[in-house]
């Protein structure tokens, strides 16, 4: 799935997280977490396994994480993806 | 049937709240995508009612419902084909005015369940009724025959606004409307769910208007308010009184089986072949409620 | 004779006290965010030249960094502090290793055994006193900013070489109603305000509308009426977090249904606690520090409410000091953490990521004094599990806990198997803090470790002296 | 239940005048879009985006606390995403800046007690930073620096510039990107760029968007009074802090505006904060043309009332060539309308 244009899902509310792609030729993620220093590898990982279920491979991934479980950033990121698809 | 003293809503787009769900004591969750999520936010909040679903599944015993949107909207077909998957233990319909409405909605859920292999009519359907037309059709309604119907809603807040009435804290305004829905899952042998109490902070308007509600024959409501889940679920649930009660009724009439007694009296009153399935129910119910503990 | 102890500035009063490089002094802390004082002085040692100053103070707070802390450490005046409670700024610091010197955090009785025992001798005690006359007698009720008792400057100024009042209400002498009198007291210097008012309540809790917070009160006040120690003569102490003063909330409703009669309420006081003594259901308030407005209002006006020093609060008896002291005779007391392990030890000085962020205050002092100590707590906060397998860094041992009390369920220490049993027969949800801590890791994930530098950065001290535990630089 | 939708008509809505003047604000101006945050019918908050930039950001202390301004920039983040944006930027008091930092935001540059300078999302300083020491790999040293808007480049940027360039080995010119001027960017630059081409030892770069000219900083959370010092001391902050560490500058030149209080406040809070932070600032009387000084205010008055025999005293060849090409025609026209 290709990234048409910047989108964004989820809000900077505790336990949430707000994941922003943009259009990119390689795929960029930076992860910006409350809970990076215990959870950051784990957040990564599940953004790569998501983005890789999603068939994304080239895009910019802002990651803004407030402590979100694997389940909530799975749906922001599904989500921010699905919108970057939508003309308009 | 199940015991759904109290339905909490939560917002679907909340994850800080849905996590916290299984610990607010309300017998069902209703996971909202509808009044509690702006229409820019339906498509996030489905997918995150969806993973919400898939992560709590099995782990907590309570009820989870997700209110979609109407059929008159562009997003009740999207809810359910994204959710359905996910097994929710219900969806809760809104504004439905006819048993058309109802059997859209049951159609689509049995062709998402096919292509998924799961098993059919497993996920039950709660219409609420909030609309002049919905409770007037209230009989009609609670007499769909899909499978799926497990209880039928008030919703006080959207009839006012069709009745053209105005709100007040005692709510006679909507007082025909709360007996027939009452009446007609009565008759159908349906759950009556009834309507919020709109304002957090009154817990004593709140604790009366269960009360009555209860009086008139509900066996539970929705609540916005996770202060509210105790009190009502209080107020709904037989008291020790009630309990003593029912164990007397089924004690004398299994006594008079035994003795061949065509009729037994207890208290001076008449046991007759309607109460005791009556008193069964409330037995059940407060062993439910209690954890199997009398 | 001595006509006055005024001094023009707060310059001139370290300039008399003979304040030279390598010296320690002391502050109370109960100004909290609003204090005015510590940064005044720190900055005046600061312009006076004076280096490597150790600031022992009963707390320090990120508005007192604001004030100027921050670059004062920087500029190497400031190179270590010991105190019993500070907050992320200069934790965030301390964990970094931009303190030259390795910092100390005290229990509230540990501080006062350290300053009667000698064990650190301080300098010069600094007083803020919203009242003072100019001899030096002065009081914390009275004053545009007055804050209730002041029990944490009630030791040091006793034991320090010099002591310095600092007020902004100086009244003539005598002073009618006095905390600390003039016998202590060097030197006086009067300012045009030692804080700001509306700082002085912050960090304590709204009544919470958390629904989390108060299913833990619930369960925590629940605990108490079936621990049996809940009779008449019962003495109750709670913190100032959102789910403490709710657990106080529903125990006094507790109270009034099962009409018990308790002694007195101890410690840091809030006005949840003067409701209760309002309401007849406690005789007595014992008052180290007051938490707000309130606290401070009824500490002035009514007699049952009675000011205590820091010794008599929470100080264990030892060779130069104490007999006793009000914990040892607390029934409950309602503590908070930051994590809690399967041996019940408690964290309250190191969180999750391996920042200094808090301090024991009086956790440790009422934990191992009181008949009962419950913490309560969440399971988790947002991701970072609160119940875990082995705690960040120890700050009260698990052998003074009790009990704790999660959202999921009531979890009694196996050392207590009465009170387990009690709580069950009362139909309480009793699990093994074994489950609590799986039931936080399949919500969270395992988290990764945190990493630690070889450096020492600070060490924990328990109420005898001793090091309970040992803090590393953080790894960024 | 608190939820976020558009505030109409926001000059028309007393809550929201109230809501803003608690926090000492004013309705910002020339706003693309702004977020209410509402319980009930009730506004409690308030958020405007205008540009990469949030503004007038405001949460009734009655709901603070309650992690609502995590709501109101959310809603403000979606709004510009759905823009084509994904970098941000909030002036704000440096009271405020704590809050903005637990959300995400990153300090650029503090110009307390004035202002606090922050970022969020995609892009930052540190790359910016790090684009302009490549610019400035190699330049002779010292280095000096000019910031300017050039709305256009007259023969007064011209006498700075030129100042600068004799005075010192190498020279940087920072046009403001910023595209909220009369003329575009890219005309600006081009016209500086041409203006100075024979002068070997200038080198013309694009501020980027780091440098906040007078037009972008937000007028509406200060008195006037104290604005021009705001700005100047914003200026100041974001160039100690970024630019001269990236382009090795030690040297900064401003010019006078002998009839402009605020210029005299701008300039002085320059000269105030930079020279502490290692950077001396050079003040230039600004040069005149018969009496009159050259500004490029004075331009853009003089092309409103067609005054070309004037215009042509005040700007170089390349930019004078440019004003009567057809390529500035709608620039000139539509100053003449907004007049």
């Amino acid at each position: 799935m290709t990234i048409k244009h910047a989108a964004v899902a989820g809000t900077l509310e505790s336990c949430d997280v707000m994941i922003t792609v943009e259009p990119s030729d390689t795929l960029e993620i930076t992860v910006d977490s409350t809970v990076k220093d215990l959870f950051g590898k784990k957040i990564l990982a599940c953004v790569e396994e998501n983005l890789k279920k999603q068939g994304v491979t080239a895009a910019k991934v802002q990651v803004q994480d407030k402590g979100a479980f694997d389940c909530t950033i799975a749906a922001r990121l599904e989500a921010a993806v699905l919108r970057a698809q939508k003309e308009g | 049937m199940r015991i759904r003293r109290t339905l909490l809503w939560i917002p679907g787009n909340n994850p800080a709240m849905m996590a916290n769900a299984p610990i607010l004591r309300a017998d069902t969750i209703g996971l909202d995508n509808e009044d509690a999520v702006q229409p820019g936010d339906k498509d996030a909040a489905r997918i995150l009612i969806r993973n919400y679903l898939e992560s709590v599944r099995g782990k907590h015993p309570l009820e989870l419902a997700v209110r979609i949107n109407d059929v008159t909207t562009p997003y009740w077909k999207d809810d359910i084909t994204c959710i359905a998957p996910a097994q929710p233990d219900a969806f809760i319909v809104p504004k439905v005015e006819r048993p058309e409405d109802l059997y859209l909605v049951h159609e689509l859920l049995t062709q998402v369940e096919k292509e998924h292999g799961l098993p059919e009519n497993e996920i039950k359907l709660l219409p609420i009724l909030e609309t002049a037309l919905g409770i007037e059709n209230a009989f009609l309604i609670a007499s769909t025959t899909t499978g799926r119907l497990d209880g039928i809603m008030m919703g006080g807040e959207d009839l006012v606004t069709s009745l053209g009435a105005l709100r007040t804290r005692e709510g006679r305004e909507i007082d025909y409307a709360r007996c027939r829905i009452v009446s007609a899952a009565r008759a159908c042998n349906l759950n009556p769910i009834d309507t919020v109490f709109p304002d957090v902070e009154d817990i004593e308007g709140m604790i009366a208007d269960t009360k009555y509600s209860r009086q008139i024959g509900y066996s539970g409501r929705a609540v916005i308010s996770p202060r509210h889940v105790t009190y009502a679920n209080e107020v709904y649930s037989p008291s020790e009184k009630d309990i003593l009660y029912a164990q007397e009724v089924l004690e004398a009439y299994e006594e008079g089986r035994r003795l061949g007694k065509g009729a037994v009296s207890l208290h001076g009153k008449m046991i007759d072949a309607p109460m005791i399935p009556r008193a069964q129910q409330v037995l059940e119910i407060a062993k439910m409620i209690r954890g199997g503990k009398l | 004779m001595k006509e006055t102890k005024l001094c023009h500035s707060i310059e001139d009063a370290i300039r008399a006290c003979g304040l030279r490089d390598g010296m320690t002094v002391d502050f109370n802390h109960h100004l909290r965010d609003g204090d005015y004082v510590i940064p005044m002085v720190m900055n005046a040692i600061g312009k006076l030249g004076i280096k490597d100053i150790k600031v022992f103070s009963a707390g320090i707070f990120n508005g007192m960094m604001n004030r100027g802390l921050t670059d004062l450490i920087h500029q190497g005046v400031i190179t270590s502090t010991e105190v019993t409670g500070n907050s992320s700024i200069l934790g965030g610091m301390i964990s970094r290793g931009e303190l030259p010197k390795v910092c100390r955090f005290h229990t509230h009785g540990g501080r006062a055994r350290t300053i009667v025992e000698e064990d650190l001798h301080i300098d010069v005690c600094f007083v803020a006193a919203p009242t003072a006359d100019c001899m030096g007698n002065c009081n914390g009720v009275e004053g545009p900013n007055a804050f209730g008792s002041i029990g944490y400057s009630m030791s040091s100024s006793r034991y320090a070489d010099k002591t310095v009042v600092i007020t902004d209400n100086l009244v003539p002498y005598p002073l009618q109603r006095t905390s600390i009198d003039e016998s202590v007291v060097d030197y006086v210097v009067q300012v045009d305000a030692i804080g700001d008012p509306n700082g002085i309540a912050t960090g304590i809790a709204k009544p919470t509308k958390d629904p989390l917070a108060l299913i833990i009160a619930e369960y925590a006040s629940k605990t108490i009426e079936f621990s049996g120690l809940l009779k008449d003569g019962f003495s109750y102490q709670a913190g100032a977090g959102g789910p403490s003063i709710a657990t106080t909330r529903y125990l006094s409703e507790i109270m009034k249904r099962k009409k018990v009669h308790g002694s007195f309420i101890l410690g840091g006081v809030t006005g949840t606690s003067v409701d209760l003594l309002e309401e007849g259901l406690f005789d007595t308030i014992m008052d180290v520090q007051c938490f707000d407005r309130k606290a401070a209002a009824s500490l002035r006006d009514d007699p049952r409410h009675r000011e205590i020093s820091d010794a008599c609060y929470a100080m264990r008896g030892g060779p130069n000091g104490n007999r006793s002291c009000a914990v040892d005779s607390l029934d409950v007391v309602v503590l908070g953490a930051l994590e809690i392990d399967l041996d019940f030890n408690c964290n309250l000085v190191v969180n999750s990521s391996g920042l200094i962020t808090g301090g024991a205050g009086g956790h440790t002092d009422t934990a191992e004094g009181s008949k009962m100590s419950m913490i309560v707590a969440p399971l988790r906060r947002t991701r970072y599990p609160t119940v875990v397998k082995k705690c960040t860094s120890i700050t009260t041992p698990g052998k003074d806990v009790d009990v704790l009390i999660t959202e999921y369920g009531i979890s009694v220490n196996p050392k207590n198997q009465e009170l387990a049993l009690r709580l069950k027969d009362a139909g309480l949800k009793v699990v093994s803090i074994e489950e609590l801590q799986a039931l936080a890791e399949s919500m969270t994930g395992i988290p990764d470790e945190v990493r630690f530098g070889d450096r020492l950065v600070a060490e924990v001290i328990g109420r005898n002296g001793e090091v309970i535990d040992r803090v590393y630089n953080i790894l960024e | 239940m608190i939820h976020t939708e558009k505030i109409f008509r926001p000059d028309r809505n007393p809550r929201l005048q109230e809501l803003l003047t608690r926090f000492d604000l004013t309705l910002p101006e020339n706003t693309d879009d702004n977020v209410g945050l509402y319980d009930g019918d009730q506004l409690v908050g308030c958020g405007f985006l205008k540009g990469n930039m949030f503004q007038g950001i405001a949460i009734d202390p009655a709901y603070q606390g309650e992690g609502l301004s995590a709501t109101l920039i959310s809603a403000l983040i979606q709004l510009a995403v759905q823009r084509g944006m994904t970098y941000y930027q909030i002036i704000t008091k440096p009271s405020m800046a704590t809050m903005f930092m637990n959300l995400g935001f990153r300090r650029v540059a503090d110009a307390s007690p004035y202002a606090v300078f922050l970022e969020n999302g995609a892009g930052s300083v540190a790359a910016y930073a790090k684009s302009l020491q490549e610019f400035a790999q190699g330049a002779p040293e010292p280095r000096a620096c000019l910031v300017m808007n050039c709305n256009p480049f007259t023969l007064g940027h011209r006498y700075l510039v030129e100042k600068a360039a004799a005075e010192n080995p190498w020279v940087f010119l920072l046009v403001v990107e910023e595209d909220r001027s009369e003329f575009p960017f890219a005309d600006r630059i081009r016209l500086v760029r041409e203006g100075v081409r024979d002068l070997p030892n200038v080198q013309v770069l694009s501020g980027g968007d780091y440098v906040i000219s007078s037009r972008t900083f937000p007028a509406y959370f200060t008195r006037q009074e104290s604005l021009s010092a705001a700005q100047g001391a914003m200026d100041a902050a974001v160039f100690a802090a970024v630019v001269a560490p990236a382009l090795g500058v030690a040297r900064r030149y401003v010019g006078t505006e002998p009839f402009s209080a605020s210029t005299a406040l701008y300039n002085e809070a320059l000269t105030e904060r930079l020279p502490p932070r290692g950077i001396e600032v050079v003040v230039v009387e600004r040069t005149s043309a018969n009496g009159e000084i050259i500004s490029a205010s004075k331009v853009r008055q003089c092309l409103r009332e067609g005054d070309w025999d004037q215009v042509k005293k005040l700007v170089p060849e390349s930019t004078w060539a440019y004003l009567r090409s057809g390529a500035a025609e709608h620039v000139i026209e539509n100053m003449k309308h907004k007049e």
